[in-house]
This record gives structure tokens, sequence and C-alpha cells, in this order.
């Protein structure tokens, strides 16, 4: 395959895919919206995970300041979807931005809890500032404007998955390209050793800034899709739990690949969703057990399993 | 004649531990100097006070006649002050050739570019070639550099300095682990680099030294103990008794 | 017979499934054990979703889903305010008339017109258990709450109420939702000396570590009254042993209350589930299938979602806790509010016993 | 049972990776065997196929007579085989002491390592970290012999020391094989070295063993010593 | 005023002890293993079910029922290590999160199936129960459980893992296991022993920190944050560190409660980074003594 014929090819998934969705679920696209903006805030993990290497339980900082700001923009400013995206990247990437200059020379543990930290100080702000955001309650009484002018949002989320799906696209193929960049080349440098990439006169401390602000944008856009399609914002955009809950799917689809995080978040809310509606109350046993099983069997996550078993098929169709 | 790189008074202590002790010395365009010394004399430590890994406590380093002692390691590195490390530091995901592009991309400032082409991206591959080339390292440009054996990492080391086109470099051992039979492939392509390019290299294999060296600094217990040409060292009783012992 | 399909959404699983989750299944099992089915050619099927926290987007996604794929024709459940408001906008736009069986904050109801509360609203026990602060004689209290939407909720609107009573309000702290550990805050209210501590905490553990931690600071011993609304609750209440025994709430159910209507409601519900505890949730959902069989029977179990919400609203009927109604206006419930303390009895077991009653009280309403 | 351990036509690599094949040769006490080989040639695979860190694909190791093939490395160590790695593995994070404390199979004979490295001796209390690394190497060899093995393994134990003391190591170790009767494989980059040092040698290139023989046989065949180490002027060397 | 100190000091020193009970085990694990245990809380959860069952279905007395409680804690522990921990060791640290996050799933699950989904109380004894007067104030007497055990663990981990050479050997498996094995320490064992002292570490403050942390089938998540902090701050590896690190957290988030009662959180935080920003190791970090 040449690089043209695999680009169109991975190009052509997403579209497969959400085509494929949409034929077999037809009556849940509110739920299939809510995979795709799921994609992408674990698309935009998979930058801080997987390029930077850091492991991050405050992710949600940036997809809630998304949707909070794209929610008070469609409120108080201008109800049109597509400046409400920009706004939610503009916030995404300021509260990544900022945060990045107190995170990015920790690692590790360390790391992990100053982002936990920034994410509960901005979560007790916004509670606290009930006038503005609702609170608790969450913040409501959000009415989008047709998108372009033309297309209503419906209450079915037709127009809500197309939408986010489309969004999703984008973003996969814009970060594909990055990741193949010198941009993303000296990402995975500074992951494995920093200090080398200094030695060489590389920024690191700037690269990774910049890596973090970009993740926080996507992040800070998947919050704005979200508070457009379900008209409700809420603090769980803003919680840790939530932060783990999308590193939960990241780490299962694989990490670093961009396609374990589209897969980790299709798959996982899949099964959840499916298995809470087998068995509304023992579920998170299955779903406990399949992680630990997919620890045990898949090393590489769901991707590396699926990317062995293919090249397995493969190499027996030759021989 | 102006020094490349000036070193003026150097110290360093770890808590009480004076490693690095008033050290001076210079390198011009076109030196190749051997830092010598038994283990823990500070060479590495010297290293690593020049090139910006480690604050001195005391002493400056110029580069080009202005002080860098302030500066960063990165700062030091743009200005083409260049070092390998005596273990191998290489970025264990990646393959060799991608490793290097990675250096490459950093001489070129091209750490922000989002997408290849344009002329810059292809100087990146023509240099990537050469070294690859020059270190016979052709066939292993697409394993990855945690699969290679040890000697082979020492090579991709080298050439990861070797693509920066520096002009003051500093190996750290460059031939620990390559055998007596490849050393050769390092130090030629040593040797074919520019004429008034200056080198520091620390080494214990004394063929190397000898052979290559123009001028030897001996340091002993952080301090500099004498410097000299080559026949002047291995003539010295004190060096040969303190560090040569009966060979060579 | 023809199937009227009924979606529940609550935490079934969670951190939340105990104090919610299960009483509210067994609230509507019970009933239906009760009842049997609403007439005799209809027959409802309830389907559980679980939503184990505040999350508006699964919230929104599962009651389209409820509503698109299984042809639900009514909604009901939820216990947070921002699921039951994201819930709001299909309900509104489908036309399902939903039963709440929790969420209290007072604008939920206003939400979408097919809207319809069982449970409570804070101001509607708060402002009663305030007037009952007054009645006993205490002038000045200090208040703590849980620094979140029902805590906010109790808290305005009691100070609001103790105010215009006349009394004082030293101090109003708002906790945040993580604290464990209450002592110092227990401590520097001691310091101020009120006549009373005004309390609401969700349940579970807060409320047992606040419990223990009035006692087990000496606030009683200074003689500083405990008035709490929710905390005592049925779910609660054996767990928090002989620190609870004297403790005087005001809330709308008593598994206590004397009445034929609640002994049929627990015996039935201890034959049915026999480690239940019948809890003021329990109860809410109780009376909100009750509720949906109203609606279902008034329309024959046809999709006829305005004349269900009008068979509803202003409706009364004799709940296990007390004589309640749907307000016809806001549709939202209208019922007595007991001030009871806790009692240990003869085979060890704590309950709430009711000492006086509020009858008919309606939401007060919160603006902040 | 006779003192000695044993490779039996072992291929042996990394996952399905084989990167040494039909290694066959046997080790006594007292006897020192040298290996020689380019880069990735393999030499390192051989003594980790011995530890277990290697997969041993085919054939089987033995100490002592007793197929270890499966066996945790502790035993191997347990049983008496030490290693010396080519890097060094310092623990990173102890102080020298407990560097050596860790390996000492009684009490505590860090004098013993010191006697060796008198420069560690001055470093007791220092992190393995913050060792040059020199001092790694001699702390990594001492802490090997802390382990009082019958038989051990250097992977290029003399790389990084000055010259002093690479021949104060080298003469450490004969003296050991010599009052003790320990049995020594030793990896190293210096054909002299090798043939200096050791009665027997053996040769790999590309993962096949070319040469197993004495010391003076190899000094015969400069076929070999051009051919899998690239040395055309051994004989100069030597001298 | 000064008195209003002294309180802030003996609430907050005496809630640094629970928090530092119930992070200690965390120590071990997380700070000396570096396996990234998120199923710490798991085992505290264990051993505060044992307690509940042995004193109230038993009839056991408190303290027996204390040290069996840590001994279940640590034999299920055991039992995980051999059949699922060991493989992930040497595995990224991400695999070690989905691991133990799976675990906490099925540990909830199964908690809520067996314990049912309310909070099971412990009952004190006696002795423990009510207030104790300190003369200008009271404090609960059951604070004195986690003052005496937290100095008893502290004491006995730092002689374990600083003064014996099974704590050696251990930090040297850590550090390089391949090299460890090579020199002849069984490795396997060192890990499978420290990571039930571990888990039994856990139970014991599952137990101790109850009255506070009340022992419920969330439990093991809705306190994770806080254990890590702990072991975060303190610096991983390091007791004295956690120790310290649970008395300052403890100390700064009840003066906020008194000083300043709505931010008591937001203080807590802001101290955590803070601490974290300046000294990125934590507060304590082992280092050459020169
Ligand atoms: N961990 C590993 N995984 C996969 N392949 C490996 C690994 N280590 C070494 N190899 C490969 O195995 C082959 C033999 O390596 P080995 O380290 O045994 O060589 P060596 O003779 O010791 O070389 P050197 O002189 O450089 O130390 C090499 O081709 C190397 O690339
Ligand atoms: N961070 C540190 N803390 C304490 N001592 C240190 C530190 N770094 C180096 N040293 C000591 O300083 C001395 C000099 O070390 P350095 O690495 O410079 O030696 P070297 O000359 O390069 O030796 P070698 O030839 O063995 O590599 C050594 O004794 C070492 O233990
Ligand atoms: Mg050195
Ligand atoms: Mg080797």
């Amino acid at each position: 395959m040449t690089n043209t014929q695999r680009t169109l090819g991975a190009a052509a998934v997403i579209p497969i895919v959400a085509v494929a969705l949409v034929v077999i679920f037809p009556n849940q696209q509110a739920f299939l919206a809510q995979i795709a903006i799921t994609a992408l805030l674990v698309l935009s993990l998979d930058l801080v995970v997987g390029f930077a290497g850091l492991a991050t339980l405050g992710h949600a900082a940036m997809y809630g300041a998304g949707a909070y700001a794209a929610a008070l923009y469609s409120l108080h400013v201008w109800a049109e979807p597509l400046t409400g995206l920009v706004v939610g990247i503009l916030a995404g990437g300021l509260v990544a931005l900022v945060s990045a200059l107190m995170l990015m020379r920790a690692h590790g543990l360390t790391f992990l809890m100053m982002t936990v930290a920034i994410t509960q100080i901005i979560y007790e702000i916004v509670n606290k500032s009930r006038a503005v955001t609702g609170g608790d309650d969450g913040l409501y009484g959000i009415m989008m404007q047709p998108l372009f002018g033309r297309f209503e949002f419906d209450f079915y989320g037709r127009l809500a998955f197309w939408y986010a799906a489309v969004v999703l696209w984008l973003v996969f193929l814009l970060l594909r390209h990055i990741a193949a960049s010198p941009f993303g080349l000296t990402a995975r440098a500074v992951r494995d050793d920093g200090g080398r990439v200094s030695s060489l006169g590389g920024g690191i401390f700037a690269h990774r800034v910049a890596l973090y602000t970009l993740s926080g944008g996507i992040a800070g856009l998947a919050g704005a899709l979200s508070a457009q399609t379900v008209q409700v914002v809420g603090l769980n955009t803003l919680s840790v739990t939530y932060s783990a809950e999308i590193l939960v799917m990241l780490v299962m689809g694989g990490t670093g690949r961009l396609w374990g995080a589209l897969l980790g978040a299709l798959v996982f809310m899949m099964i959840h969703h499916y298995a809470a509606e087998v068995d509304p109350v023992r579920w998170m046993l299955f779903i406990g057990a399949m992680l630990v099983m997919i620890v045990l069997f898949l090393p590489k996550g769901l991707f590396g399993g699926l990317e062995a078993a293919v090249n397995r098929l493969r190499e027996g169709a030759r021989t | 004649m102006n020094n490349l790189l000036e070193v003026r008074n150097l110290s360093k202590s770890f808590g009480g531990l004076q490693v690095t002790r008033n050290v001076d010395l210079t390198i011009a365009p076109g030196d190749r100097v051997a830092l010598i010394g038994p283990n823990g004399a500070g060479k590495t430590t010297l290293v690593n006070l020049i090139s910006g890994v480690l604050d001195p406590t005391g002493g400056e380093v110029m580069l080009d006649g202005s002080k860098v002692t302030a500066l960063s390691q990165r700062q030091r590195a743009h200005r083409g002050l260049i070092r390998t490390f005596q273990i191998t530091r290489l970025f264990h995901s990646m393959t060799v050739a991608d490793t290097l592009r990675v250096a490459a991309i950093q001489k070129n400032g091209m750490t922000y570019r989002f997408g290849w082409g344009g002329r810059s991206a292809d100087l990146i591959e023509k240099s990537v070639e050469r070294v690859l080339t020059d270190l016979r390292l052709q066939d292993r440009r697409d394993n990855d550099v945690s699969l290679l054996a040890y000697g082979e990492q020492r090579l991709v080391e080298l050439g990861v300095a070797l693509i920066m086109e520096p002009r003051v470099l500093m190996l750290d051992e460059p031939a620990a682990g390559v055998p007596q039979s490849e050393s050769h492939i390092i130090m030629d392509a040593i040797e074919n680099l520019p004429a008034e390019l200056g080198v520091l290299f620390i080494e214990h294999d004394m063929d190397l030294v000898f052979r290559f060296a123009r001028r030897i600094i001996v340091l002993v217990s952080g301090g500099v103990f004498c410097t000299g040409t080559p026949d002047e060292i291995a003539a010295n009783e004190d060096v040969r008794a303190m560090y040569l012992g009966e060979a060579s | 017979a023809e199937t009227v399909k009924v979606g529940v959404i609550g935490p079934f699983s969670g951190p939340f499934s105990g104090s919610f989750g299960e009483p509210f299944r067994q609230g509507v099992e019970t009933y239906v054990a009760m009842n049997g089915q609403p007439t005799e050619d209809i027959e409802v099927e309830f389907i559980y979703r679980d939503l184990q926290a505040p999350d508006p987007g699964r919230a929104r996604a599962l009651a389209q889903e409820l509503v698109a794929r299984d042809g639900v024709q009514y909604l009901a459940g939820f216990v947070f305010t921002p699921n039951a408001i994201a819930a709001a906008g299909i309900s509104a736009q489908a036309k399902i008339p939903t039963v709440i069986f929790n969420a209290s904050a007072s604008a939920v109801v206003s939400q979408s017109p097919y809207y319809v509360r069982t449970s409570n609203t804070l101001p509607q026990v708060s402002v009663p258990t305030a007037q009952n602060a007054l009645e006993k004689g205490y002038r000045t209290v200090v208040t703590a709450v849980s620094d979140y939407g029902p805590g906010v909720d109790a808290e305005t609107s009691f100070v609001k109420a103790f105010e215009a009573g006349g009394g004082e309000v030293l101090e109003t702290i708002r906790m945040p939702l993580s604290t464990t550990d209450f002592g110092p805050y227990l401590q520097s209210i001691q310091l101020q000396e009120p006549d009373a501590l005004f309390v609401f905490l969700p349940y579970g553990p807060p409320t047992y570590s606040f419990v223990n931690a009035y006692r087990n600071n000496g606030l009683d011993d200074a003689g500083i009254a405990f008035v709490g609304t929710s905390e005592t609750q049925e779910v609660d209440l054996q767990s928090l042993g002989e620190a609870a025994i004297g403790l005087e709430t005001g809330y709308f159910y008593s598994a206590a209350h004397e009445s034929p209507e609640n002994e049929a409601f627990k015996e039935k519900l201890a034959e049915l589930f026999p480690d239940a505890e019948p809890n003021p949730a329990t109860v809410s959902a109780f009376d909100g299938t009750h509720a949906l069989y109203e609606m279902i029977r008034a329309t024959e179990g046809q999709p006829d979602p305005d004349a269900a919400i009008a068979a509803i609203s202003g409706a009364s009927w004799e709940s296990p806790r007390g004589p309640i109604t749907i307000d016809a206006e806001t549709r939202d419930i209208i019922q007595n509010v007991y001030i009871r303390v806790v009692e240990q009895e003869e085979n060890g077991r704590l309950v709430n016993r009711e000492i006086k009653t509020y009858e008919a009280q309606p939401d007060y309403g919160v603006q902040d | 049972m006779a003192k000695e351990i044993a490779w039996n036509s072992v291929d042996a690599g990394y996952g399905r990776t084989v990167a040494v094949e039909g290694i066959t040769v046997r080790l006594s006490a007292g006897e020192k065997l040298g290996i020689l080989g380019r880069n990735g040639a393999g030499k390192t695979t051989i003594l980790r196929a011995m530890m277990g860190d290697a997969k041993v694909h085919h054939g089987t190791v033995e100490i002592y007579g007793v197929d270890v093939t499966g066996m945790p490395a502790y035993q191997r160590n347990q049983l008496g085989v030490a290693v010396v790695p080519q890097t060094r593995d310092v623990f990173r994070s102890l102080t020298v002491r407990e560097n050596l404390i860790v390996a000492s199979a009684e009490r505590d004979r860090t004098k013993l390592a010191v006697k060796l490295f008198p420069r560690l001796g001055e470093r007791m209390q220092n992190l393995g970290a913050d060792l040059s690394g020199g001092e790694q190497q001699m702390l990594s060899i001492a802490r090997a012999i802390m382990t009082k093995p019958d038989f051990l393994m250097l992977d290029e134990p003399l790389e990084g020391l000055s010259p002093t003391l690479a021949q104060d190591v080298m003469k450490s170790v004969r003296k050991m094989v010599e009052e003790t009767g320990l049995g020594c494989v030793l990896v190293e980059q210096h054909v002299a070295t090798v043939l200096d040092f050791c009665d027997r040698a053996l040769v790999v290139q590309r993962g096949q063993m070319v040469f197993s023989g004495t010391t003076d046989e190899l000094r015969g065949r400069p076929d070999v010593l051009e051919s899998a180490i690239g040395l055309s002027a051994v004989s100069s060397e030597n001298e | 005023m000064l008195s209003l100190i002294a309180s802030i000091l003996i609430d907050g020193i005496s809630y640094g002890l629970v928090l530092f009970m119930v992070s200690v085990g965390l120590t071990v694990t997380l700070g000396l293993m570096r396996f990234v245990n998120l199923a710490h809380g798991t085992f505290a959860m264990v051993g505060g079910y044992a307690a509940a069952t042995f004193v109230t279905a038993l009839g056991l007395p408190y303290v027996l029922a204390l040290i069996l409680a840590a001994a279940v804690a640590g034999i299920i522990a055991f039992g995980l290590e051999i059949a699922l921990v060991r493989r992930v060791y040497a595995r990224p640290e991400l695999d070690q999160v989905l691991l133990t996050i799976g675990l906490v799933f099925m540990g909830i699950a199964l908690s809520g199936m067996i314990f049912g989904n309310s909070l099971v109380p412990i009952r004190l004894p006696e002795f423990l129960r009510g207030s104790t007067d300190l003369g200008f104030r009271s404090m609960p007497t059951q604070r004195f459980v986690p003052l005496v055990l937290g100095l008893l663990s502290l004491a006995g981990i730092w002689l374990l893992f600083e003064r014996t050479r099974f704590g050696v050997k251990l930090r040297a498996t850590v550090d390089n296991p391949r090299a460890a094995g090579e020199l002849g320490i069984n490795t396997r064992r060192v890990y499978a022993a420290a990571f039930a002292i571990g888990a039994a570490l856990a139970g014991l403050g599952g137990v101790a920190g109850a009255e506070l942390l009340p022992v419920e089938p969330y439990y093991p998540l809705k306190y994770l944050v806080l254990f890590l902090a702990v072991v975060a701050v303190g610096g991983p590896g390091n007791m004295a560190g956690s120790f310290v690190a649970a008395i300052l957290l403890g100390t700064v988030e009840t003066a906020g409660k008194y000083l300043a009662p709505e931010f008591a959180t937001i203080a807590l935080y802001a101290l955590m980074l803070i601490v974290l920003s300046w000294r990125p190791e934590g507060l304590f970090q082992r280092s050459s003594k020169t």
C-alpha cells in the first residue's frame, strides 16, 4: 500500500463506521452523539497520555471549560453553533495553557496529582459561582440556532450525531497529520527522554506547553459539542471521576496511536451501555472483569490486539 | 587565535565533595583534545558543567569569547556546543532514522512545523542519509534503536551528535562498548569532521587516545594534573604510575 | 392486553443506589404488587435504566433511547436535578409525561409541561422546620449545609423563614461535599454558642460522619440543639445507632407514621424485600407509581399526554406518608411535613417518632 | 556432581527472534573462557541464556548437571552463577553499601569489595546513580563477587575503567580463579586481553559459533580473527 | 486566639493521623513498590467490612477484630498478587492503572452484593466512644486509635523497610528486577510479601479511619484522591514524608475549615499544587549523603 492509499483508507474509516452505526442503531442517535463527543475527548487525551507520556486525571478541566464557555456564549452572546465551537476551543486551550505553565515541569505521580488539584479547584470555583454557572444544578436553557442557519437540532439527536461525527473526523485527520510531522516526532522524543532533547537544543518546556494547549483546545471543542447537543452542562463535565473514565477508555483502546482512542471510546461506551441495560445493578462487576482481562490478554490495548489479529490473518492468507 | 571554548577556574562540589577544582582549559578550532584520568576524577562532571547539565559552584564557561555560564544546556546546544553521553541516551520507541531526524529537526529549528514538505525537509533527509552512510548504519535505518546491540547504539549516539553539525563536540567515551575492530568507524567519522571543529573527548582506550589526540589533558581528583602532547604524556612518569599502568 | 411501557431512570448501581436506586425499584414493585395492573386489559412494563450520578448527556441519551427505541409512553425516576433538566427537553418535545421521584430543585417541574413531582423540594421541608425551631424558642442558629444544590436550597429557605420569624442566623456555613472530617466545623460552631444548629447533608457517609462528630465533639452537652431534615432518614438510621437518639428533624415521611396505608405499604414491602427499609425515596416512587397508574387509567393506555397530565393535575390521595395533592397549577406536590424525634424501640430499632405536623405544605420556592 | 556449567546446542533470542544458534560449550571450575565477536554478534545473548534473560528456543543450559532452562534467575545465582552485565545495572536508588549488602551471600562482605576497589570505600553512602561510569562498573563487579559465585560471567567488564584499574581487575580475577577455583566467562572487545587471559575461546559471528577451542589454537587462525572479529594484525596487537 | 490555634492544631493533627493511617499501605505499594495501586482503597474497605463482621456478627473484641481485619486484607491481596498483580509489574504504569481500576470496579460490585449499598458501621467498644475532655475543649475518643496505630505503623514500617535486609531487597528489586534476580534475590517472593504487607496496612487503615471515612462499597473510589495526595506530597516511598504530608494536609484543611469554611477544599488543593510545584519529587527525597 502506498502512503496515499493508506491515508485515504484511514480517512474513510470514520465515515463508514458512522454510517454503519446509524444503520444499526437508528433510534439511539443521542447516544451515538455522546460516543462521538467522547471519542473526540479521548482523542485529545491521547495527545497528553500517548504523545507526551503523562498520565492525567485532569483532562475534564479543559472539557468542562469548553462546555461552560460554549454554553454561556450561546446563552448570553450568540446561539450560533460554529462560533460556539470556536469559543469552546479557546476556553479549553486557555485553561490548558495556564495550567501547563505550572504542570509541564512535572511528571509521573506528581503530574497526575497536580492535574487533580487544578481540576478540583476549578470544580469548586464553578460550583460556588452559582449565579453564573447554576452550580450543582447545572447550567440550562441553552437553545441553539440552526446549524448553518438551516439545520435544526432535533430531539432525536440526528443532527447532533452528524455534527459531532464530522467534527471528530476532521480533528482525527488533523491529528494524524500532526503526529507524523516534525512537531509530532519531537513530541515522541520528548516523551522518551526530554533531557536528551534539550541537549540537542530543543525547548522541551515550550514544546510540552504547546502540545498540552493543543490537546486542551480539542478537549474544549468536545465540551462545546456536548453543551450544544445536550443543552445542559453539569459539574460532572469538570470532575476527576470523568477524567478517570476517559483515561480508562484510552488505555483500554491503546495509547499513542489515535486509533486506540477511537476504538476505546466506542467499545467502552457500547459495552457500558449494554451491560448496564442488561443488568442495571451488577454491570460494574462485568466491566471490572473486562478491564482485568484486557490487561492480561491484550497488552497493547484493543487496537494492538486488533492489529495483531489482522497481521496473523494476513500471514495466514499468505502461507 | 580565537578560542572556541574557554573554561576559567571552573569548580563544582556535591555537598562536601569537591569534584571539579579550578579547571582552566581552552579549545581552539581544529583542536583534538583528549581528557583522561582515573575513574571518578571528574571528567564526566566537567563535560556536564561545560554543556550546562550541571551548574558550577564557581568559574566561567565562554563560547566564542562570550560567557555562557548562565545559559541552559539547550541554549548552549544552539550555539554549537554538543555532547554525547557516557551511557547512551536514545529515544527508545524510535527507529534509527527517526532518532536522527529528531536531532536534525532541533538543529534546523523545525520543532513547530506541523507537516513535512518544503526545502528544509529535504535537507533533513539528506543529512540523515549522510550520517547513516558515514557510520555504516544504512542497514539499521528502520530498526528500533532499543533493539540494537549496545555497540550499535553507541554509533547512533555519535550520529545524533554529528547531525547537529557542532562547532565544539564533546564525546564521553565514544568508543566504549564498540569492538576494537570497529572503533575505527567512529574515529573515521570524527576524523572526517570539518577541520575547524573543536573536539574534546574522554576515553580510557589508550590506543585511541594516542592515535587521535593532538593534546591530552590529565585530570586527577577534579583538577588538571598536567597537559601536553601525546608524547609528553606518555613519557610522564607520574601519569604512567597513576593512570596508564604497564600498558602502552 | 395492551402494554404501556414506563422508563425508570435512576442510580441502580453506584454510590446512590442504596439511598435511591433500590428504594425506587422497591417502591414501584410494592405498588404494583399491592394494586395489580391499572385495568384489566392494560399491562404496565417498567424498564429500568441505570444512571449513577449527575450526567446530563447520558440522561438525555437514555431518555431519547427509551422514547425512540423502546417506545415508552412515560418516564419516571431522576435523582439529580441536572439529569431531570436534561431529560426535560425530550419530555417536552416528545410529549412524554414524566414523574419525578426525587430531583428536588424547585425549578425542575417547570422545565417541561409534562413533568410531575411526587417527592419534595427543600424549601417545602426547611420552612416548617424553621417555624418549628422558632416555636421551640431557639433564637439564634448557625446553619451548616453541604455545598451543593439541595444544601444551598435548604439553607436559603431556612434562613429566610427563620429570620422572618424573628430569629437570628449567626453564620451560614457551606461545607464542601468532599468533607470527611466535620470536627473543625462543629468546634467553631460551638464557640459561637447558638441555640441550635440547622443541618443539611446528603445521605450516607457525610450524614454518618457528621452525626457522630456532633455527638463526639460535645455539642449536645453544650446545649446546641440539632435541627435537621433528612439526616435521620430510614436508610441511614440504623447505622447511625445510638448517636441518632433524640435528634429532631422535619421531613415528609417517617416509617413510623401511623396510618393503615403506611402499615399496608410496610407490610408488602417487607414481604417482597425483607432487607429493605421503608424510606422517603421508596414512598416517593410508590406514590409516583400511583400517579402513573392514574394517568394510564385516564387515557386508557393510549398515548394522550395532555389528557394524562390533566388527569393528574390537582389529584389528591392518601399516601403512606399522609394526605398528598398534586398542585393543579405547578404539578408539584403538596404534602404534610412532620417534626420527628429519633427514639429507640423495644427491639432496639430506631424510629422517627412523629411529634408535630405542618399540614399541606407547598413548595416555598427559592430564588438566590 | 561435576562443577561445570554448559550450553547444549542452545538457540536463544528475544521474543520470536533468534539471536544465537547452536551454541554448545562447557566450562569447568577453574577454567577461563573468552567470547569474542563483533557488535551484535550475540555474545551478551549467550550469557543471558545462562541467566534466563534471553529466551532459550531450543537446547538446554545446565549448572552442575542440572537443567536450569526454566528456572528463575535467583535460583541460578544460588546454584553458583553470577554475571556482571554489560549495562552494569547498579541499583541507582540504593547506596553503594546497600548495593553490596543486598548481594552479600554472607552477613557483610563489603570489606572484600573495598579491598578490591578502594574507591568504593570512599563512596559507601553515595547513591548508585551518582557514581561515575567507572565507579558503577566497579560496583557491578564487586556486587557479583559478593554473591560468592563458583562461576562468574563478565560482560565487557573493563569498559570504562582506567588502564591501571583494568589491569588490577584482571589480576584480581585471575587470583580468584587460581585460589578458589572460580570458573570465568569473559566477553571482551580487546582480543589481546582474551588471548592473554583465557584458556579457551569462543568466537561468534552473526549468532553462529565460528570457532571454539583453546586460545593457542585461535592464535593460529588468522582467518577466524580476520573474518569474525575483523582483525588482521593480531600478533602486532599482542606485543 | 490561642485556643483557636490550639484547636486547629489538635483537629488538624488528629485528622492528619487519620489520613496517614488510610494511606500508609499505599506508601508501601505505590511508594516503595512503584506499583500504581489504585485498588488501595479496596483493601482498606475489605479490612473495614471484615472488622465490622467480626465485631457485629461474631462479637469479637474490637482490638482483635482490628488485627484479624488487617490479616484478611493481607491474605486476599496475597492471592490477588499471585493471580494477577505480579503479571503487570513490568508493564507500563497505565496498564497497572487499568488492572487496578478493574479490581476496584469488581470490588465495588461484589461488596454491594454481599454487604448492601449502604454504609456499614464498625461498632466501637465502650472505652472508645464519646468524647475526651482536653481541658479547654473536647475531642472524640476514637481519634486515639489512628494516633496510636499511626505512630506504631510509622515506626514498624520504617524499621522493616529501612533497617532490615528485606527492605533493601525490596528496594533493589524495584530498582532493577533483573539485576536483583541475578544477584540471588527471590524477587517474586519479595514482591508478594510487600504487596500483602501494603494491603494489610490498608486494611488496618480502613478500620482505624472508619469514623470519618465510613465503610461502604464506593469507599475505594471516593477517597482515592486523598490517598494519592498523601503519597505524592510526601514523596513516593518515603514513610516519614507521607507522615509529614498527612499531618500538613490535615492541618491546612482544618485551618481552612476554621478560618474560611467554604474554601477548605480549595485550600487543600492549592497547598498540594504549591508543594508539588516547589518540590516535584515530594517533600522528602533520598539522596547521597556526602
Ligand atoms: N532485548 C532485545 N530484543 C530484541 N533483540 C535484541 C535484544 N537485545 C539484543 N538484540 C539483538 O540480538 C542480537 C545479538 O545481541 P547481543 O547483545 O547478544 O550482541 P553482542 O555480541 O553482545 O554485541 P555488543 O558487542 O554490541 O554488546 C543483536 O542483533 C541485537 O540487535
Ligand atoms: N550527583 C552527585 N552527587 C555526589 N557525588 C557525585 C555526583 N555526581 C558525581 N559524583 C562523584 O563525583 C566524582 C566524579 O564523577 P565523574 O562522573 O565526573 O567521574 P569521571 O571522571 O567521569 O569517571 P569515569 O571515568 O569513571 O567515568 C565521582 O566520584 C562521583 O561519585
Ligand atoms: Mg565518566
Ligand atoms: Mg553485548
